[in-house]
């Protein structure tokens, strides 16, 4: 295994609305090796993606980082002035997002968006940044690149945008590669295609992948490692294997039994009671509690610990805390 | 482009017929005989009979607008009842200096109100962006003639800086321009404040920070050039309330312009003069609309493409 | 039908208890509330309408009381905001005045809101021709400058109160039939609007029941950002000399007789036109807290 | 012997769109280009397809809510295509439908009992303790706290609101459901509970589905038979053993393959498929598929391929297996 990338430990991600505080992330920490792909998985609310906003610095108005450290490369991020994690941004970490339809500007060519990035991280001539441009784009598989950087992104369909975006992000050979939800909004056979294609970036450029995704048949395909997140925090962190043989936070496991399998043939689908509860109504104890079909006395007191279990995965939950004491 | 240039120049003309149908029809609208109002109200019987059928009164209505069409398309918009001159060296004498009015009010407008936009929406609730919106929300709320006269008050009568009213020299421009595009400044600054805001929340934003780009070329470049677009539409709209407002401003400044015209020509009842001015404002409104439309093809490429 | 079925679907959803039932108008105050601006504003137009009604009753001075003893005198104890050229008591004017600015800036955007209403909802609703036509009048009347248009409509009518209303409603048609279409395409594309077509809802229950209430947020925000201009334009015509005629209090009229003894007497037109401004001003900030808690879509 | 409910018979929905300099030379858009297909009663029919195939327009014209530009669709002997005015108000509350999105399908300024409620008043129920009761029930059956049906719809979470959306569709008793993707906006854990409350309510009610989805998984969990759209056309229908035992068309082939699977101790050889779906504006010629099948041929390119029934109850339309 490779020396650790990214270190993100005791995250703690607030946003304001008004006197109310919500802690959209509470406690995060995990890591990330050079070139593996490790999935963040979730349902919508659980913090996920203010997880990767934390990451980038990106947080909208009313959202604060209270808490915690994210070194990446040994560097703490939260430590560095706006102008040097600029230098950070779009090279050495990149971002890639669900829409790809809104997320490019649509006054802008699409060489000059791509350009653009090339020229604020280098000491290149316009002339090299645009042959660097097209090379890339060659390199995510969009056909007749040289005409393309002069098309303007409503010509483009979605697949394309969204290559255009792995593009703009791969641009600057970043070590990192941040893609939050980046499938969600294709369709399934260009779904295929884009997993394919970062994949295959994965491999050829050792650029390491945090996968942000709800679909947990993505999480399979993608990732070597899987982080499940409830509510702010994380549940249960394990590698891909273990996790679809033997989940074992109750979440986790209702998760899968939730998700129809094709070719199953299940007559019924399992499924979680009850809501996700918001952030301002948070149960006491373990979040999960009120919706688990295990629930103790206990989770519904105290909070229980992230802590390590027999196969080397991660679980916050008392069940197997439990066993071990005894 | 094309296409839509071609398509926007065709959709005027049902509007330029109606318009010219409402304008026709004003002369008729006005209670009593329009013989009667022509000739004079001293006019024998006999008289007025021969002034209907000169102009061709006694013709049916459709007739009468054909006729009416038929001069308008020669250059011919009737004589003035008041002066007895043609209307269109009327309108010639009075027309550059309300062309240069509205332009130097336009541009001054423009100024202000990107300034004052671009600053509130980039400095979002702090005190930039309060004291603003003030400024904004009061130049809307301002009448025109009271500002007028308060910048006469002051600049003129009190300092005595610039020229109380008339057109001398250049410097006779500064208190009219201010006085006019004032309102207009505050519509811009308030639009152009909440389409910057608007397009501040955009997915592309967003992108151009994870690239790393610094905020200044963000908002000048990502942002500026896509609020604009609805900046540049608004902008024509306001035109109207320009040509309006030349009217009221005008008269405070005694300006030598069609809006002084038309106020004078109401009080003589000069209709046909009133009748070619009003035909005038609407023409030269459209014909900013079309130019805005044209800019606003510009700038969008989506349509430049299309 | 009750089967042990049924109580299972029931523990799915969660019973959790939901928070204290919030309707939409509470919601609305409270979002009121919070905009301090549009809240002050607000008391202020309140302010306005009890001068309106009872302000002509309370006044030191009937506002037609020639004194030629105190011609164009500056403020002091006994006239508090000085006399005009007649001598007459300028304070008691500008507050009889309220009554006519109030009145023509209501009823003229009354008017026109309602027409324009009228029309949009007919021309988003039906679209085709019915739209067609509507909205091809409405771009005629458009292509008229607003003040250009009540100029001709007041040469036609001739000068005078009445007929600046008329000309400043018809001015204000267009506009709302614009808005309220807009807001009516949106409504009927509306998924919930969608929802009640399929379950086989009568066209007249479409309209006034759910898309009618959709554009009415619009409508409301709309018509008060229109009585500030409404307000303004009235005085303009005024001013002009096409609208209320001497001695009218009314405050366009009472500033273009003073304009002439500006370099002497400048309170007699400084004090109008505060009294405009501030009118304008209240309505202005009014309709924007308004639409900041309605209707944010809207722009000016 | 299953008893057909509706027959579709080359149901078409042409839009007009423009083109040419002055925007007069017609070009239509076809959304959905003569499909034909049975509803049983009693039985779950999946449509599935990716963005532009026709799917929703399909369920939309089963709803009248789109005017189709030809075809018949047949309930109890009646066209109700060509119905028209109070004859058409009054099947319509054989139909119903269940929408996406559970935010923007319920009227923000009504409380749950009036929007589950409005159907029946205005189908004519004028008692109102009536209407309470069936409002009360409806709310009960679908995992609704009837005590809170004066609470307003944007006081529910996503899955709570899809359950009002349900009620307000059962609450006339209609024969068929029409379900346009109503999962697909949910979360997982949530998507788990409605997709077995429409299981339990058709046990219980006798209910026939058209479920909409683009989600190959979810449709096959619930459907017996699905179609699978492209472009307008129905590319392949089948029971929903057969159809994923052994996919006949190479498109049908394609999507199975593309659905990610939520095991990774499952290898797949994929079929990753070129290039992106034409626009529904402009749809190649012959068959629809022919620019990204990986087994395009000749005459693939020119003639529209028949529709055949291959195995019993397995409808393919493809020049492979002609």
């Amino acid at each position: 295994m490779g020396q650790p990338l990214l270190e993100v430990s005791h995250l703690q991600t607030t946003f304001f609305d008004g006197k109310q505080a919500l802690n959209a992330v509470d406690d995060v920490s995990f890591t990330i090796h050079e070139g593996e792909t490790v999935g963040l998985v979730g349902e919508s609310g659980c913090g996920k993606s203010v997880t990767s906003l934390s990451i980038m610095r990106l947080l909208s108005s009313g959202g604060k980082i209270m808490n915690g450290s994210i070194h990446f490369n040994g560097q703490n991020l939260l430590a560095l002035s706006e102008k040097e994690m600029r230098n950070i941004r779009g090279n050495e970490i990149a971002m890639v997002f669900q829409e790809p339809m809104t997320s490019l500007n649509p006054v802008y060519k699409i060489g000059k968006q791509i350009d653009e990035a090339i020229i604020y991280h280098n000491k290149v001539t316009k002339k090299e940044a645009r042959q660097r441009t097209i090379e890339t784009l060659k390199n995510v598989g969009i056909p007749r690149a040289e005409e393309i950087v002069r098309e303007y992104p409503f010509q483009l369909s979605g697949g394309m945008r969204q290559r255009v975006m792995i593009a703009m992000a791969m641009v600057c050979k970043p070590k990192l590669l941040i893609a939050d939800e980046p499938t969600t909004a294709l369709d399934v056979t260009i779904q295929a295609q884009i997993l394919d294609l970062m994949r295959e970036l994965n491999k050829k450029n050792g650029t390491a992948i945090l996968l942000i995704t709800h679909d947990l048949g993505v999480v399979a395909e993608m990732c070597e490692r899987v982080i499940v997140m409830y509510c702010g925090k994380v549940v249960e962190e394990t590698d891909v294997q273990s996790l679809f043989a033997h989940p074992h936070h109750p979440y986790t496991q209702g998760l899968l039994a939730s998700t129809p399998k094709l070719g199953e043939h299940a007559e019924r689908l399992g499924s979680i009671k009850g809501n996700v509860p918001s952030l301002n109504h948070l149960p006491k104890g373990c979040r999960f509690a009120p919706r688990c079909p295990k629930a103790m006395a206990i989770c519904r007191e105290q909070v229980p610990a992230l802590e390590a279990l027999d196969d080397g995965g991660l679980c916050r939950c008392f069940l197997y805390q439990a066993k071990k004491a005894r | 482009m094309l296409r839509y240039t071609i398509r926007r120049v065709l959709g005027l003309i049902p509007i330029l017929i109606g318009i010219s149908i409402f304008v026709f029809l004003f002369v008729h609208l006005i209670p009593g005989d329009p013989a009667r109002l022509v000739a004079g109200q001293d006019a024998t019987v006999k008289d007025v009979q021969l002034v209907r059928e000169r102009l061709g009164l006694d013709k049916p209505i459709p007739l009468q607008y054909l006729t009416y069409m038929d001069n308008l398309l020669h250059g011919n918009l009737g004589i003035s009842l008041k002066t007895q001159q043609p209307v269109i060296h009327l309108i010639a004498e009075r027309f550059m200096p309300t062309f240069w009015l509205s332009f130097f009010s336009l541009a001054w407008a423009l100024a202000a109100g990107l300034l004052i936009g671009v600053v509130s929406a980039t400095k979002r609730n702090k005190w930039q962006d309060y004291s603003g919106m003030f400024l904004a929300v009061s130049g809307l709320s301002l009448p025109s003639f009271w500002l007028g006269l308060m910048a006469i008050q002051l600049f003129a009568v009190d300092l005595g800086l610039l020229p109380t009213g008339g057109l001398d020299s250049w410097t006779s421009y500064i208190l009219p321009s201010f006085t006019l595009g004032t309102g207009i400044a505050a519509v811009i600054a308030r639009f152009t404040r909440s389409a910057l805001m608007d397009v501040l929340k955009e997915d592309y934003i967003r992108t151009g920070h994870a690239k790393g780009l610094p905020r200044s070329r963000i908002v000048w470049g990502h942002a500026l050039k896509n609020a604009m677009i609805p900046v540049v539409t608004m902008t024509g709209m306001q035109f109207g309330f320009l040509l309006g407002g030349s009217v009221v401003v005008e008269t405070v400044f005694s300006w030598p312009g069609l809006g002084r015209l038309l106020i004078d020509s109401i009080s003589y009842r000069d209709y046909t003069v009133i009748q070619a001015e009003i035909l005038l404002f609407s023409l030269e409104f459209l014909l900013i609309n079309l130019i805005v439309d044209i800019i606003y093809g510009f700038l969008n490429p989506q349509i430049r493409y299309d | 039908m009750a089967t042990e079925k049924q109580i299972e679907t029931m523990e799915w959803a969660g019973t959790s208890p939901l928070p204290a039932r919030k309707s939409p108008f509470s919601r609305f105050m409270k979002k009121l509330i919070r905009q301090r601006l549009a809240f002050v504003s607000g008391i202020g137009i309140i302010g306005l309408i009890i001068i309106a009604i009872i302000g002509p009753s309370i006044i030191p001075y009937k506002i037609t009381t020639v004194d030629y003893q105190y011609v164009l005198q500056g403020p002091s104890a006994r006239h508090w905001l000085g006399t005009d050229p007649y001598g007459r008591d300028l304070f008691s004017r500008i507050i009889a005045g309220t009554r006519i600015s109030l009145s023509v800036g209501f009823f003229s955007v009354l008017a026109g809101a309602a027409a324009g209403t009228f029309l949009g909802l007919l021309a988003g609703f039906y679209g085709k021709w019915v739209d067609s036509i509507i909205m091809r009048i409405c771009d005629i009347l458009f292509a008229f400058p607003g003040m250009i248009l009540a100029i001709g409509i007041v040469a036609i009518l001739g000068p005078g109160i009445m007929n600046v209303v008329i000309a400043v409603s018809i001015f204000n048609i267009p506009s709302f039939a614009r808005i309220v279409r807009s807001s009516t395409l949106s409504a009927r594309a509306a998924l919930f609007v969608e929802a009640e077509r399929s379950i086989g809802a009568k066209n007249r229950r479409l309209i006034w029941r759910h898309i009618f209430p959709e554009t009415i947020s619009t409508i409301i925000v709309y018509f008060t950002m229109r009585i500030g201009t409404a307000i303004l334009a009235a005085a303009s015509l005024s001013f002009l000399g096409l609208g209320a005629q001497p001695p009218s209090p009314e405050w366009g009229a009472m500033l273009s007789s003073g304009r002439d003894y500006l370099d002497t007497s400048p309170f007699v037109t400084l004090f109008p036109g505060l009294a405009i401004f501030f009118t304008v001003l209240v309505f202005n900030l009014f309709g924007d807290g308004l639409r900041d808690v309605l209707d944010p879509k809207i722009k000016d | 012997m299953p008893e057909p409910l509706v027959q579709v018979k080359n149901l078409k929905k042409y839009y007009p769109a423009q083109s040419g300099i002055l925007g007069l030379k017609k070009v239509a858009v076809k959304a959905v280009d003569g499909i034909s297909f049975t509803l049983n009663r009693g039985e779950t029919f999946g449509l599935v397809g990716e963005s532009g195939c026709g799917k929703s327009t399909t369920g939309r014209m089963l709803m009248h809510l789109t005017e189709p530009t030809d075809g018949q669709i047949i309930f109890e002997g009646k066209d109700l295509a060509s119905l028209k005015g109070e004859e058409l108000r009054s099947e319509r509350r054989h139909f119903q439908m269940i929408f996406q999105d559970p935010y923007a399908s319920l009227s923000p300024r009504m409380s749950v009992r009036a929007i589950i409620e409005e159907p029946l008043i205005i189908h004519g129920v004028k008692d109102k303790s009536e209407r309470r009761e069936r409002v009360d029930r409806m709310m009960e059956l679908v995992g609704l706290n009837s005590d809170q049906a004066d609470r307003y719809s944007y006081e529910f979470s996503g899955g709570q609101r899809q359950r009002i959306g349900i009620a307000r569709a059962l609450v006339l008793n209609p024969d068929l459901i029409i379900a346009d993707e109503p999962v697909s906006a949910l979360d997982v854990s949530i998507q788990s509970q409605i997709v077995n409350l429409l299981q339990d309510l058709q046990d219980q009610l006798g209910l026939t589905y058209l479920f909409i989805a683009h989600d190959l998984s979810v449709i096959e969990h619930i459907s017996n038979r699905i179609a699978v759209m492209y472009l307008g056309r129905i590319m392949e229908l089948a029971g929903k053993k057969s159809l994923y035992a052994e996919p006949l068309h190479p498109y049908t082939q394609a999507l199975i393959s593309a659905i990610p699977i939520p095991d990774p101790q499952i290898k797949r050889e994929k079929i990753v498929l070129k290039g992106d779906i034409p626009s529904p504006a402009n749809p190649p010629a012959g068959c629809p598929f022919h620019t990204r099948c990986p087994k395009a041929m000749d005459i693939c390119r020119t003639v529209r391929p028949e529709t055949i029934e291959k195995q019993p109850g397995h409808f393919v339309a493809c020049h492979l297996y002609n």
